[in-house]
């Protein structure tokens, strides 16, 4: 059985990294955007919190509120579920032998949660957004699909402490570049964060949480960065050899590589403009999807002989 | 335990069948069948087959997010704010379920259901994968065609414009 | 209480420009980002209201509006002319901090419909089906030859990233435009842009090159902008501020990214454009020319949006950046 | 957790389906009936596997199939309502009976 720690350590650890990344966002943006002092914006997410905590909630015309609210608590409930396979170190808290199925099949879950929470307050802006979203699933999932076969093809198995601990050798980002790449942009689609946040762009004054007051906010906010968190920490034992690495042990491993990643995810959302969903939806389906099916060919190949 | 779990997950997906054709808000409806479906998806967990249950948890979740496309699309009446019953033949429909279902009960109580034959494998993802590369690939061929069949089909049926003139020039 | 207190400290502003009166929506961004407060960009996740002028009747009406759907503890601020700017702005932790007050004035009741929620034009038939008081969306062909809903959509003044004091009306089936009335709400008399001076005209095509890069979601770039533009305005020396416009004319020129979204539509080539029009004036600070007026924008601005998706629509007006 | 109680749950999920399917009269909600009448089937095969024969595989590949199939009657029924819809700008089965043109 999977030792108790673990259970508790989980939600602890994604909670601080959660903090972590949205602080982090903050004084990103700052600097990028070159604001006075961007150091002092350490805290904007605290204060964003208690400007959440503190609102008093409103009520749109004619809202659908029950969907809303599931919508909203589905964001962070997905990511908390799709971390559950994920490695801490060497033990997962589930340790299921289709580890990598079930961390698909949550995150897809965000798909229901943006769309409600765009439906639910009847406002046309949201509806826009959480639209946008299923555009944005329908280009980004296939690829995705394909790059975690990939991985579970090069593993040879559908467990992702099993996957990890297949890399010790050559890690997986380093001889499925397709594939890692295919990742990191599905990372960011998962999120719908930096070049991929066109559900929640300023363009339609953001989108599907165009209408969030209070709490729902905030519940929706962690729950975003949580799942950005968990992308980045899915990285590691699928392309980044998990906790293998000189010297440290491995969990400290883990968090370094996550963080890694989790600092790239966050710059790049500074770094480029946000696509647009109907543009992207080709570019995927015309330029991913064959990339990553010839990267699984080559995968698969290599496996065999 | 699962005993527990057995059953909470059958009521509720019993439960959330019916609600999908009581609530007048087709949002409501298609998430109610996504309900119904992820139980489901519980249930094939509880059966051990771990790799079905994450795949139709997987796939209802999309499937039923498409729906909910084309079910904003067409029906008049989406949002459920202006409640009108969408029934016909109400009462004849209700009559022949229940006949179906006490026909079905009673033919699943009465028989006697032969003993189970073989332990189920430690891996039954691994069983699955081996019968489907192997006897069974018959199957996966069939399914593969039905699929890209389907695909051709849908899109020449829903598409008005022809193979030729792109809507928005590049 | 200390939550509200330590909320109340860095609130998020939603500033809503005037026509006519862009130097004090100047003044007030200068100040929130010295504040560093946080922009929203919708009424619910604002906690102050700043409107940078004197609105006239219709553009206080959309403002009232916006004031309706911002949750309390909320502040609403009204700026006359820059000096005021940051007077105004440092007591509002204040008034959002104090509790009775708050509570006093808050919002009661939800949002009802416009009492004369609009006819269908034309045949001013009983409105059949109305549901809660307004009337069911009616359909109308779309550019795939199906009949669908048909939704009558504001893109009222108070939006981030968008023209002070303009309004189009959108006749939208699902995000797809099919039909759009552009006017400006009460636009008041000469404009600040239209004084003469090279630093003004490098201001305002820095301003309009914000909200295009705003609009194509690059906020980073978006602020770079803005802060060339005050640079410009609050005279620097063409000795710092040419470098500095060159190497983000460059990078902004340069990315293919931007380039992918924008091109199809006719905004990349304004937005290069409107790069070049910028270096160039800040090249020569010291010709008199003021900026050429433009061509009669808002007439063309319908047939420019009909068939496109809201993002491109967003996009274009934003090229086109329309003055009153 | 036995047999009976698997497949008295999957016969109540079809005769939902079949009372939806029978009853609706848009075409999407009559597609919803059929969707969960597969579901049903779903939950039988899992059943029969454990209980019966879990050896094999036979019972997986059931469940595989049906999933398969709940996919390709969504995706050709959504493409005959589209057609449907811009041919005679109705969604209800009333309207189509007939397969004139």
């Amino acid at each position: 059985m999977t030792p108790v720690w673990t259970v508790v350590a989980l939600p602890v650890a994604l909670g601080v990294l959660t903090l972590l990344a949205a602080s982090g966002n903050a004084v990103l943006g700052a600097a990028a955007s070159g604001a006075p002092a961007p150091l002092r914006h350490w805290d904007d997410p605290l204060r964003a919190a208690a400007r959440a905590l503190v609102q008093q909630r409103r009520r749109t015309f004619a809202a659908d509120r029950l969907l809303s609210r599931v919508g909203v608590v589905t964001l962070p409930v997905a990511a908390l579920l799709a971390a559950v396979v994920l490695p801490l170190g060497t033990r997962a808290v589930a340790d299921w032998s289709v580890g990598v199925v079930w961390f698909n099949a949550m995150e897809v879950a965000t798909w229901a949660a943006v769309w409600l929470t765009g439906w639910g307050p009847n406002s046309a802006y949201a509806l826009v957004g959480g639209y946008r979203y299923l555009a944005q699933g329908l280009a980004y999932e296939l690829p995705h699909m394909f790059a975690l076969i990939t991985v579970a093809l090069g593993a040879g198995s559908l467990n992702v402490t099993r996957v990890a601990d297949a890399q010790d050798g050559l890690w997986f980002g380093v001889w499925m570049p397709v594939a890692f790449a295919v990742y990191l942009v599905s990372a960011l689609a998962m999120a719908f964060w930096g070049p991929l946040a066109h559900p929640v762009a300023d363009d339609v004054a953001s989108g599907a949480a165009v209408e969030l007051d209070g709490p729902d906010r905030l519940v929706f906010a962690v729950g975003r960065y949580a799942l950005l968190v968990v992308a980045a920490a899915a990285a590691v034992p699928f392309f980044l050899g998990g906790g293998a690495g000189p010297w440290l042990p491995a969990p400290v491993w883990t968090l370094v590589k996550t963080l890694v990643v989790l600092g790239a995810l966050l710059w790049a959302g500074h770094r480029l403009p946000v696509l647009r969903m109907d543009r992207f939806l080709e570019f995927a389906w015309i330029v991913l999807i064959p990339a990553s099916l010839l990267q699984m060919l080559v995968v698969a190949l290599v496996v065999l002989d | 335990m699962q005993v527990a779990a057995f059953w909470a997950l059958a009521v509720t997906a019993v439960a959330s069948g019916v609600a999908v054709f009581r609530v007048d808000s087709m949002a409501r409806a298609t998430f109610a069948l996504l309900a119904s479906f992820l139980c489901v998806g519980g249930l094939l967990l509880l059966l051990d087959l771990h790799y079905l249950g994450a795949l139709v948890v997987l796939m209802m979740i999309m499937e039923m997010l498409v729906m909910a496309v084309f079910m904003v699309m067409y029906m008049m009446n989406p949002a459920g704010l202006m409640p009108m019953t969408m029934i016909h033949n109400g009462r004849w429909a209700l009559g022949i379920s229940v006949a179906v279902f006490a026909a079905l009960a009673a033919g699943i109580v009465l028989t006697p259901w032969p003993p189970r034959r073989g332990a189920p494998p430690d891996d039954p993802t691994y069983a699955l994968g081996e019968a489907i590369m192997g006897p069974k690939m018959l199957v996966m061929m069939g399914i593969g065609l039905a699929i890209l069949a389907t695909m051709i089909g849908s899109v020449v049926l829903s598409t008005d414009r022809g193979r030729y003139d792109r809507e928005d020039p590049r | 209480m200390g939550l509200t207190a330590y909320a109340a400290g860095r609130p998020s502003a939603l500033l809503v420009g005037v026509p006519g009166a862009a130097a004090v929506r100047l003044a007030a961004e200068a100040e929130v980002r010295r504040l560093g407060w946080a922009s929203a960009s919708s009424p619910a996740s604002a906690s102050v209201l700043v409107v940078c002028g004197d609105p006239g009747p219709s553009l206080a009406a959309a403002i009232d509006a916006a004031w309706n759907g911002v949750p309390s503890p909320r502040a609403d601020v009204r700026l006359s002319s820059p000096g005021t700017v940051r007077a105004a702005l440092a007591d509002v932790p204040a008034t959002l901090a104090d509790l009775p007050g708050q509570r006093a004035s808050a919002v009661t009741g939800s949002w009802r419909p416009p009492a004369a929620a609009e006819p269908e034009h034309g045949h001013g038939h009983h409105m059949t089906g109305a549901v809660h008081g307004l009337a069911m969306a009616e359909r109308a062909d779309d550019r795939d030859g199906l009949k669908l809903d048909v939704l009558h959509l504001p893109f009222g003044p108070v939006l981030p990233y968008w023209p002070d004091g303009l309004q189009i009306r959108m006749a939208v089936q699902g995000d797809v435009v099919q039909s759009a009335e552009a006017a400006f709400l009460d636009p008041s008399g000469p404009d600040f842009w239209d004084e003469p001076g090279a630093r003004r005209r490098a201001a305002a095509h820095l301003d309009a090159l914000a909200r295009l890069l705003g609009v194509a979601g690059w906020r980073a770039q978006a602020e770079r902008a803005r802060l060339l533009r005050d640079a410009a305005l609050d005279g620097t020396p063409a000795a710092t501020l040419l470098p500095r416009a060159t190497r983000f004319a460059r990078r902004v020129a340069r990315s293919r990214t931007l380039r992918w979204m924008t091109d199809g539509l006719g905004v990349h080539a304004r937005l290069l454009a409107r790069l070049d029009a910028t270096t160039t004036a800040l090249a020569h600070l010291d010709d008199p020319e003021p900026l050429p007026p433009e061509p009669d924008v808002l007439g063309v601005l319908p047939s420019l949006l009909a068939g496109r998706d809201l993002a491109a629509a967003r996009l274009i007006v934003a090229a086109l950046d329309p003055r009153p | 957790m036995t047999l009976d109680a698997f497949l008295l749950l999957a016969a109540a999920l079809f005769s939902v389906g079949l009372y939806g399917a029978l009853s609706q009269q848009s075409i999407v909600m009559l597609m919803m009936g059929l969707e969960l009448m597969v579901n049903g089937i779903v939950v039988a095969g899992g059943a029969f596997w454990y209980y019966i024969a879990p050896g094999a595989a036979d019972g997986q590949v059931l469940v595989l199939v049906a999933v398969t199939v709940m996919a390709l009657e969504m995706a050709m029924g959504f493409a005959v309502v589209t057609a449907l819809f811009r041919a005679r700008d109705a969604d209800l089965t009333d309207d189509a009976e007939d397969l004139r043109g």
